[in-house]
């Protein structure tokens, strides 16, 4: 057998054992892997970043921790960088299994950042019918939360005073593992005309991008890529830091890097070597 | 009688099933929740079948000793301490999370279901290492658009926005429209097919004698 | 960890370096998970018929005094006339009333979902004045094309031909971007199983040591 | 901690009311009466109340929701714009107590009032019996209430109107498989154009034969009401006569008991069939498990071992189809797949060695019987996509001029 034949049928089990070692290499010393940050992940960002202290942004987390490799990152780094930049922050939660997930992030990084219930942030808690509550948020908040999560009147929290619908809030920015991202699009943006942002699994990204070409979503964060895009805008601007141990998604982006140049490399070996072998006949 | 009632029966439950579709009444609404239920239980008899077929054919293995027959009696094991520890010490309340069951259940089978799914990041890359070749028009274009759609994780400098856009386009346009046509083509051939066996046309798969 | 936490993980990571075994070939140790993991699925999958199919279907209906659930107990008896040969055919009834259900809801369910809802959703408006709309028209003679491809009772030629050749062009670069999306899920799964033995060994040697 | 905040938000509040209320204070002899009326009663007066209120029974349903609408009180996004939401109220006289059954935000007008159909239900919506409802628009802590609409029951519906276009697709395309199916029997000739897959499998047969290996055949991960699986059984009576006449032995792992159940029926036929009823081995027909990854492990197990020189996969599969696909092709078997899961095709077409796309497994078995009866099928299907295509041309001509009407035509509505 000729090498270029031999490059074309390598045993699969050559191919087997470089994916293994460069998994468990890639997993003991993870290092950072530069990466390309999507225009829609980075208007995200830059809209936060473009935010003032005092102004309030909105988080609905729409998801159960099934889904939490992907989207908990989001959450996070988007909560930390409004807390450093001193933006307010009024979140809900329209999916049954999350509230009490949304609640030990924003509290985690609250006290991270000395920010104080009913003055810096407000966290509304959880509601069902998703669009019910959408719509009668665009009225007035107090209508499907007249008490926030930890049932405080929301008349009697300060940062809620000035608040009385989507009108008060600079943008919305969803984060979702399901159908609720449908509800903010159709009913927050449609209906009320709000800024809106989404962050979404994988699989469903796809599915997002025409209504960013339409102009009803101004940023898309799409799965663990697009969370692990944000941790690396985050981390440049100083909001997380590695030491500390607040990159998620960007830890496992190594491993997803070095595999799938892998498999490039692979595909590549394998039509070299049908290329070459073929001429010499 | 062997061939004609059974047939009978496919026809009539299958357009019971399809015009209760148009009918919101409450009177078909329950008949068709009944049906449901029916299939389930019928599952369950048919339970035995499979659990007979199978310990039927470890058994046999064992008793022959042929090749490889104290793997059997480990299927055989593991089978029956499931079943014995699902009824047994704990009647109703095996489900529950902490009983010897649900231990199994986590401690051996959802690692073997987890290593096993795992095994498809290596699976995947020695399909793309053999199946992306240029050989024909159509592996050329799988390997293309394959390889666009994984370049979308790797660093390529100013290429990286080409790349993106190219992902975003291949996703939103020849993607979108090929689950269209795909799904228009499953709906037709699927309605076809259960027409053919509603009318009786296929009968194969009911016996002969 | 407790010891008997520690042990049952044990018992997990053994599994799993079984399972990744089978990678370099078939062996003993893949062979008696493989057994292990097969008796013990079907042993839990029975019991879990038993408790959330069998009892409250079958058995609660009629100790409540729901007589009409007999005919699902004598479906699913008949299906048990399949442990005789002469009288395997009684079994058949049985199983038209699961064939002849699954059809005749597939019917409806098949052109409402896979072909009006998606043919719907292609009526997109199209022009050549903006981006967003020649996408569109690029969408509708993709689905198009690829249909054409689907087409049996004609021969690929001129034309028509051309369009199927496209169409199935189309449908492979959505196969491709499909493969292409999936293996970012996959790395995922592997990169987690890898992380479980890494923390799990860790844990072990902490105990240990 | 907790208790301060709320003491300092209270303090902070009232503060803010003492405030303004000495600035007015100070201010009053200069301030006019008018303006401090206006402003107390935009605070105290309640909105309009909503008008022409209507109930009627919520139409395609099973009977147990009454559909209520109304007129937007004129103070919603209008005059005092002070509406919150709207309360619809419920009672069974028009004069007896009325009950709170919903809420809707304001800018909306219209409720279902849906309840439960099982009589001990807390909630249980009694159909055939007369309901009447008011509406009360809701203000800053203050209602105003609509009068009492004419009453209506609610009760289940023959026909679901919304879904006519299901209907129509139904009827249609079954006129076209009987008119096809018709054609065909009276003996007119029906081309039909080769498909890659089906051709290989009298050659898989063949090679299984010559081999003298078995033939493993997976109908993959779906329960026998499944139409793939059903799809599946169609093939695997064609395929089974065919290994029949060869005498090659077919395996049959199956992950369901009832599929395993209508795979032995079909086998068997096949061989009677074939006249070799001898031949046939139910042992060869067997559960192994219906759990997703330990029935793959078993089957990689079989693959392995047994050393079939054909596999099929046909049917509903999951993940699991390129864990069946790489073991099978290691094991060096010839591999002709088929499924209607779009998201396990691209795995078979790359590591199979002939995939059968979607519709082309429905068509299979048709291609494989040559039966008159099910070519005419073929054509049937193929008369639908021609009508799907033209529905395609028009409704993009429609949406881009806004012809609504057209559209609407394949609404489903449910």
């Amino acid at each position: 057998m000729t090498f270029y034949e031999r490059m074309m049928n390598l045993d699969r089990r050559w191919v087997y054992l470089v994916i293994g070692v460069v998994v468990v290499v890639t997993a003991i010393w993870s290092f950072a892997v530069p990466l390309y940050v999507t225009p829609e992940a980075r208007s995200v960002y830059d809209f936060v970043e473009s935010l003032v202290p005092g102004e309030v942004l909105m988080i609905g987390v729409d998801y159960a921790p099934e889904v939490m490799a992907e989207l908990h990152p989001m959450s996070y780094a988007i909560t930390r960088q409004c807390f450093a930049k001193d933006v307010k922050l009024l979140l809900c939660c329209l999916h049954q299994n999350g509230p009490g997930m949304v609640e030990q992030v924003v509290a985690q990084v609250a006290e991270e950042y000395d920010k104080v219930n009913g003055i810096d942030y407000v966290y509304l808690g959880y509601k069902p019918y998703p669009s019910i509550t959408i719509l009668a948020m665009g009225q007035n908040f107090r209508i499907p939360f007249p008490e926030d999560y930890y049932g405080t009147p929301l008349d009697s929290l300060p940062m809620m005073r000035n608040m009385t619908n989507f009108d008060n809030v600079k943008a919305i920015i969803n984060i979702s593992g399901g159908s609720g991202t449908e509800y903010w699009i159709n009913y927050a943006n449609g209906r009320y005309n709000a800024k809106l942002a989404i962050g979404v699994t994988g699989v469903m990204t796809a599915d997002y991008y025409p209504f960013l070409q339409s102009g009803q979503i101004f940023g898309l964060i799409g799965g663990m890529k697009g969370a692990a895009e944000y941790e690396y805008l985050a981390e440049r601007g100083g909001y997380i830091s590695r030491e500390k141990g607040q990159l998620w998604a960007s830890k496992s982006m190594p491993i997803q890097t070095t595999t799938h140049i892998v498999i490039i490399l692979f595909i590549v070996i394998g039509n070299v070597g049908y290329f070459m072998s073929k001429r010499k006949k | 009688m062997r061939r004609t009632l059974p047939i009978a029966v496919v026809a009539g439950v299958g357009f019971f099933m399809l015009i209760q579709y148009f009918i919101p009444r409450e009177e078909f609404e329950t008949l068709y929740e009944w049906a449901l239920d029916w299939t389930m239980v019928i599952g369950c008899f048919a339970m035995a079948l499979g659990l007979y077929s199978l310990t039927n054919m470890m058994v046999t293995k064992v008793r022959r000793k042929a090749e490889g027959w104290g793997y059997s009696l480990v299927a055989l094991v593991g089978l029956f301490v499931m079943v014995f520890v699902g009824i047994v010490p704990h009647y109703q309340d095996s489900l529950k999370y902490g009983t010897l069951f649900m231990d199994i259940f986590e401690y051996i089978y959802i690692p073997i279901q987890a290593a096993m799914f795992s095994l498809l990041a290596f699976y995947i890359a020695s399909a793309a290492y053999r199946a992306f070749r240029v050989r024909t028009v159509l592996a050329t274009i799988l390997l293309v658009s394959a390889i666009i759609i994984m370049l979308r994780l790797i660093p390529l400098g100013p290429l990286s926005a080409v790349n993106q856009w190219l992902v975003n386009f291949i996703l939103t346009v020849p993607n979108m429209a090929a689950k269209r046509a795909f799904w228009l083509g499953v709906g037709l051939g699927a309605t076809a097919t259960a027409l053919k066996i509603m009318l009786g046309i296929e009968r194969g798969y009911m016996g002969r004698d | 960890m407790g010891t008997a936490e520690l042990i049952w993980n044990g018992v997990a990571a053994l599994l799993v370096l079984c399972i990744y075994s089978f990678l370099y070939k078939d062996n003993p140790f893949y062979k008696f998970a493989e057994h292990l993991v097969v008796g013990v699925s079907a042993g839990y999958f029975a019991m879990i018929l038993f408790y959330n199919a069998f009892l409250p279907k079958l058995i609660n209906p009629l100790r409540a005094g729901q007589y009409w659930y007999i005919i699902p107990g004598i479906l699913g008896l008949l299906m048990w006339a399949r442990f005789s040969r002469k009288w395997q055919w009684l079994s058949r009834p049985t199983l038209g009333f699961v064939i002849g259900s699954g059809a005749g809801l597939a019917i409806p369910l098949y052109l409402q979902n896979y072909v009006i809802r998606q043919l719907h959703a292609t009526m997109l408006p199209v022009g050549f004045t903006s981006w967003p709309l020649i996408t569109n028209v690029m969408i509708i003679i993709m689905v198009f094309c690829a249909l054409t491809y689907f087409y049996f009772s004609k021969q690929h030629k001129g034309a028509f031909g051309v369009a199927a050749t496209f169409g199935i062009w189309t449908l492979m670069v959505g196969f491709g971007a499909g493969f292409g999306m999936t293996v970012m899920g996959r790395v995922a799964l592997l990169a987690e199983r890898v992380v479980f033995l890494r923390d799990y060994f860790a844990e072990l040697w902490g105990a240990l040591f | 901690m907790k208790n301060k905040r709320v003491f300092w938000n209270k303090f902070l509040r009232i503060l803010l009311l003492v405030i303004p209320l000495l600035f007015l204070g100070v201010c009053t002899s200069s301030a006019q009466e008018g303006e401090a009326e206006v402003l107390e009663d935009s605070l105290a007066q309640p909105p309009a109340p909503p008008t022409e209120v209507k109930a009627f029974d919520t139409p395609n349903d099973n009977g147990h929701s009454i559909t209520v609408t109304w007129k937007l009180s004129v103070d919603d996004g209008a005059g005092q714009n002070n509406v919150v939401s709207y309360e619809v109220l419920r009672s069974e006289s028009p004069d007896g107590e009325f009950e709170v059954r919903g809420l809707a935000p304001a800018g909306e007008n219209v409720f279902e009032d849906k309840g439960a159909k099982e009589k001990q239900d807390a909630n249980y919506f009694p159909p055939h019996k007369d309901f009447y409802y008011k509406v009360r628009a809701r203000g800053d802590g203050l209602f105003s209430v609509s009068e009492v609409s004419p009453p209506a029951h609610a009760y289940g519906q023959w026909y679901h109107t919304g879904k006519t276009p299901v209907v129509v697709a139904v009827l249609l395309f079954s006129t076209f498989c009987l008119v096809f199916i018709t054609v065909a029997r009276k003996g007119k000739k029906l081309y039909i154009r080769p498909l890659a897959g089906i051709e290989a499998v009298d050659e898989a047969i063949g090679r299984a034969t010559e081999m003298g290996k078995p033939i493993l055949y997976i109908l993959g991960l779906g329960s026998a009401d499944m139409i793939a699986t059903i799809a599946s059984f169609t093939i695997l009576s064609r395929v089974a006569k065919k290994v029949a006449d060869y005498q090659t032995p077919i395996l049959i792992p199956c992950c369901d008991p009832i599929v395993m159940a209508v795979a032995q029926e079909t086998v068997r036929a096949a061989y009677l069939e074939a006249g070799r009823p001898d031949q046939y081995k139910e042992e060869n027909i067997y559960y192994l498990t219906s759990m997703q990854f330990a029935y793959v492990a078993g089957v990689n197990g079989i693959m392995l071992r047994e050393k079939p020189a054909t596999n099929f996969y046909l049917g509903k599969f999951y993940a699991e189809s390129l864990l069946l696909a790489e073991t099978g092709s290691l094991a060096g078997s010839i591999q002709i797949s088929g499924t209607d899961e779009i998201a396990q095709i691209p795995f078979f077409v790359a590591a199979t060695d002939y995939t059968l796309i979607g519709e082309e497994l429905y068509a299979a078995s048709a291609y494989l019987g040559r039966e008159p009866t099910l070519l005419g099928t073929l054509k049937g299907q193929d008369w639908g996509k021609a009508v799907v295509m033209l529905a395609l041309i028009l409704g993009a001509l429609a949406a881009t001029f806004n012809f609504q009407f057209f559209l609407n035509l394949f609404a489903v509505q449910l």
